[in-house]
């Protein structure tokens, strides 16, 4: 009885572990392929893309974007919990 | 099937909290600010991801065995840890009503001892202490890392260029520039609070305030011991405001100071001997312990750090305080401030005015830091250039670069780095003295 | 007279039993195997040195305080320390018998605070942890080394190759090769528990099975929170079973392939942007947050470490934790896993379970991963070698070289090593995520 | 009424710490430039100054300077802690 | 106004006592001796800090929360302690009553699970343990921190020499030099204590003549273990005679043999080979476990120190045993051993008795080596010059460098380095031997 | 009369130990001199003697060891303590 209980949650790990492992990496593979595809269509390679921004940006934005990232999540969390 | 909806309900995207969501956003805001912009990467890169993994849902990483075991625990578990606080849970009120019961009970009434058995029943049925919050607990809350990195930050600096000058003129600018710390604390609880905008303690202001010394480690370290529960915004805004010292300190620069005394040429200064590199952190530490001890433990190792530099007969040990132990430590404290970056704590009001009164405290700073220098112009013989006021409120050494850059465009030839050095690194003095004096009044 | 006595009586030579002579003969043998074989000595020179350490009579470096006085305190101490867990001893057993209820107590009966209260007498009478156990307790009853390590694993992953080509193809064959943890669990607890030719439950048998997975630090990581109690042989078995990859794999490569088919060439790699790398670890981050949060901790510290290192703007972090910190972290955790290594639990014939057992996982994935390749290039147009498949199973980046070693030896002029590198890191990737399923489901 | 206590005791802060901040600067300014003076003027830069001892006393005193060094503290506590 | 007294009376310079000036003067003195003088800078350097640290008023950087509580804490915390340690305070005896009264009860009286809920009450006011106690706590009292220093030793040390010869010789030498430690602990047992001189118990004494070993490790461990109420001055009086082997050993080398003695030339020495060097900590470690299993931990580490340099494949575990982490145990080590530099234990007659008794240690030590092998010169074939003899005390590698000078005063081709580096590490293990068997006999 | 234990516990230690520490390193000369013989008589030095075994062995063979290093350990326990 015992075994049979055993063995079924054996079989059930089984299925359930490697379905999900195959779920989890082909949503792994579509979301880093729309990645690339994303990042070769809009940023390509030569200028290393990740140093371009910092160059260019009128100094004053970047303070902006500080309160911009803060202050944008913090308005919509507080639109909805308000107290 | 059973087992597909264990997994779905135990999934983030099932449990993801709105709160959770904006605090990944935070994190990964955070993390583009620091690799794109490269605001302190150092510190907000760890910071910034251990944000994102201290929300997410369910993983529990930030937060204690007892605290996982009351949000996840089954039904049978609960009743054990409300057993062990001296509680029953109402049978009728339902699995979230007992934990909420569980969770005001472990953060209010509970003794340390009944804490204790909670906790041993959590851990009995399997559950740990998180990974950040164990980083968090060891590192920050012992205040042990604070006090390393600064040890680390001493065996970086060199005190050369405030020896070769220090009458009347480098270490008031580095006092000056602490005005904007103490002058914050008072518009915190003045204007700020008094006024109702927003609520802050005596304490709370003291750790906000401290964020206009710009330094880090000073600003963590006030913030662990006064004001835990602020101490995510605090960590962020500092760094955060030390990376934009070339934002914000340039405009009020310009503004204080004429064309002309930005051209001011300063006087060569005079070479240091060994000897004094090495006697000055032992006369200031001697002054720590005489007149303000509860300085002792950031300028001590401050200190420290400075001596084994200085001394020329331990290189290893200051090789590797500047180097791998710092790192180590960087890497741990930044991911334990990152757990502090909690939706409840952190998408308050009280951020945003903690990010303002900052930047208050910033400017402020920085304006003493000017006039006084404008001041010491007046009344010495010496010509005292005023941009290398603004390099007293430390963010070593980005001020002093930020002075010399602005003192460059009015006059091509005029080289102020060294000259702003000193009171780049007496702003560091000046503020870990300035937290001295907040935690022996408030501690 | 009676203090040479003494010294005799506590000398190893009299106490050694025959299981720990066995043990220290393992030990031997491991350390033979990593320093004359190469087998994955970075790892299993500490361990087995640990595993003699662990072995030596009356040295208690591998057990606690209280432990210790158990074993070797005068009488009047077992009589406190019984007291204090509540019981009495009978005077007439005689002091091995009280030796034996104080231990049969402390291991089943005894509440945390009585526990404490026994370990308070142990220590006031001067006994105190063994190095070993504190190591052990520190790093891996925490979970924080295997954790550090993985954060390390992550700083040194190039997924470039990854990159490249995640279509259709390398992440397939990644969880492949996943079939060998899961299949191993099935067999575990049904053809060797359920016809009793040993008993294991099924947490054991998923930590077993993860043996499959060819990575060690998640190896321990599971183990240490599924079954501590079989983590010294499981640890000794994937680390083993990692360094034996070239012995292993190529004869069921070339069991499972036509001669044709290993000298199929494959198309170049396309390079791959820096933002790319950059952005993958968050992107893999977002995932686990939303899809698998038991595997957060696991995952999350390797997608920080591989982050630092793409970000370009912390090289002194990456450069500690790829090592520094990693080579710290590896000597404390090998010395911890070796102290796992006590006679009871090791010499079982669980322990030769666990090896066989750990073998057919491995067999397994290298066998799953090079038909789901064979599959994959019958049905996909790009030309696809199914050696590649077999580096899936991650050993990083060894299996990848076995791929590559073999397909040369079919055609002289195809290096597959770049082409099996994707599906080695996705590998790592796949049995992580194995793990989170694993503890979410049975933690 | 608390705002005001709140207010005072922002204020007394604010000069108390100021206040404190500029005193002990200024002392450790004071000290600095007398222990400045000092070293220039009795140890002179040229030959590295922390070398120089190193290199000339008779080795026996070095052991003598160790006793001294806890001795000299020894006596002092003990002529005042008589015990 | 009444914040300014706050101040002053919170000030170091108003509660500075003699004793911790006098300290602080030996910190100085300690530093002073470690820069200018090179006395075993990279121990006193963080030593001689640590002193200063720990007597900073106020400060409590070397005590715990409990204590700093008694010593600053408001009257109503007093009295919350006082309930939690089960006593009342009489309320007509006043403030230093009661902190007296607290101090013994936590000193002496109280239960751990007392003094477990009055730290409670303590933390729960804001209190937390210093920061050198944390680090005496979690790197000395654990035993943790000299063994990993033990460890870097071990990766430090080539036992080539000692291989090419060990038959009767060096090792004969190494075991001689011992004897100056169990002299040491006679004397401080006989004459000293027996006639009322000082008043040392046997555990002192053993940890006393543990200085005779010249092995600051060793004796810090062994100290830590036997008397750590005198592990500052001994930590002190141990490193600074290792600094002062060039002083002390020469004229007892001098008087002990003759030009012609000193002038004998020995046969070159044969090559080593990789395999015997691999083998010889395995050997070693196994006598230990047969033999002494209480210097297991000692020479456990150190043996694996060792085996991880020779065996050749763990290069990278090596180097960070070598350099990061021994640096960093280093910092933390010297900081935890100057918390230990406390007035009430060290400006103690005793402090002298230990300074004078280590002094007599070591050249009992240096001796018996000189005459062991004078003996040995006359009874074995071989010509044996008796320099040797003195660096069997260990003082690794200073011992062997002075013999290896005044044997070039006598003979300016008569190099002695590498005959006198056998003996030298010899000393290691002898001392580690005789650290065992006090701890066996007396722990 | 504590003065004269204390005394003796002194010499014994002295005895004890100084004995001990002998003919523990006398035990480790007899060891290690026995261990070089064997060493220098089978594994001589020139081709340096622990890569040699790496070098030579059929790969099929090294698993077997492994398993032959904790089963031979694990037979001779399981022998001596049925269960
Ligand atoms: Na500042
Ligand atoms: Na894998
Ligand atoms: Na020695």
């Amino acid at each position: 009885m015992q075994d049979v209980e055993l063995l079924e949650e054996g079989l059930a790990l089984m299925g359930l572990g490697m379905g999900f492992v195959f779920v989890f990496l082909t949503v792994l593979v579509i979301v880093t392929t729309l990645m690339s595809l994303v990042i070769r269509r809009f940023a390509p390679e030569p200028p290393a893309p990740a140093a371009t921004p910092a160059r260019s940006p009128a100094p004053a934005r970047q303070d902006d974007e500080l309160m911009a990232v803060i202050g944008a999540a913090l308005h919509r969390y507080r639109q909805r919990h308000r107290r | 099937m059973e087992n597909l909806l264990t997994l779905w309900e135990g999934s983030g995207a099932y449990n993801l909290t709105l709160g959770q969501t904006l605090m990944i956003a935070v994190g990964l805001g955070l993390l583009y600010l620091a690799i794109a912009k490269k605001f302190e990467p150092l510190l907000l890169v760890p910071i910034g991801f251990g944000g994102i993994l201290a929300n997410i849902p369910e993983a529990g990483l930030a937060i204690s065995a007892l605290d996982q075991a009351i949000e996840v625990a089954r039904p049978a578990v609960l009743h054990q840890m409300a057993m062990a606080l001296g509680a029953t849970l109402d049978p009728l009120a339902g699995e979230e009503a007992w934990r909420a019961t569980l969770k005001a009970l472990v953060d209010n009434g509970a003794s340390p001892d009944q804490l204790r058995a909670a906790k041993d029943v959590a851990m009995n049925v399997g559950y740990g202490d998180g990974l950040l919050y164990t980083f968090y607990q060891v590192a920050v809350a012992s205040g042990i890392a604070p006090l390393l990195i600064f040890m680390g930050v001493g065996a970086m600096t060199d005190f050369g260029p405030l020896l070769a000058n220090p009458r009347t003129l480098f270490l008031f600018l580095g006092a000056a520039a602490q005005f904007g710390i103490f002058a914050t604390v008072f518009g915190a609880v003045g204007p700020v609070s008094a006024l109702g905008w927003m609520d802050f303690s005596i304490e709370q202001a003291a750790a906000i305030g401290i964020i206009g010394g710009a330094d880090g480690p000073t600003s963590i370290y006030v913030s662990s011991v006064l004001a835990p529960e602020l101490l995510g915004a605090i960590a962020v805004a500092a760094y955060a405001y030390m990376a934009l010292v070339p934002m914000i300190q340039p405009p009020i620069m310009r503004l204080l100071t004429t064309k002309r005394e930005r051209e001011i040429t300063m006087t060569q200064l005079r070479p240091v001997s060994k000897l004094e590199k090495i006697v000055f952190p032992l006369a200031l530490l001697m002054l720590v312990a005489l007149f303000l001890p509860d300085a002792a433990p950031l300028l001590g190792m401050f200190c420290f750090g400075n001596l084994m530099r200085e001394c020329g007969v331990v290189e290893r040990l200051t090789d590797t305080a500047q180097n791998a132990l710092i790192n180590i430590v960087t890497i741990v404290l930044g991911l334990a401030v990152g757990s502090r970056l909690m939706a409840e704590s952190f998408l308050a009001l009280e951020t945003l005015g903690i990010m303002a009164l900052g930047m208050v405290a910033f400017a402020i700073g920085t304006a003493a830091g000017i006039l006084m220098a404008k001041l010491m112009n007046v009344m010495s013989k010496m010509p005292i250039n005023p941009l290398i006021g603004a390099a007293g409120v430390s963010a070593v050494p980005m001020a002093a670069r930020v002075a010399n850059k602005v003192g460059l465009e009015s006059n091509p030839h005029n080289f102020l780095l060294m000259h702003a050095m000193g009171p780049n690194v007496a702003g560091v003095i000046g503020s870990a003295v300035a937290a001295g004096v907040m935690i022996k009044y408030l501690g």
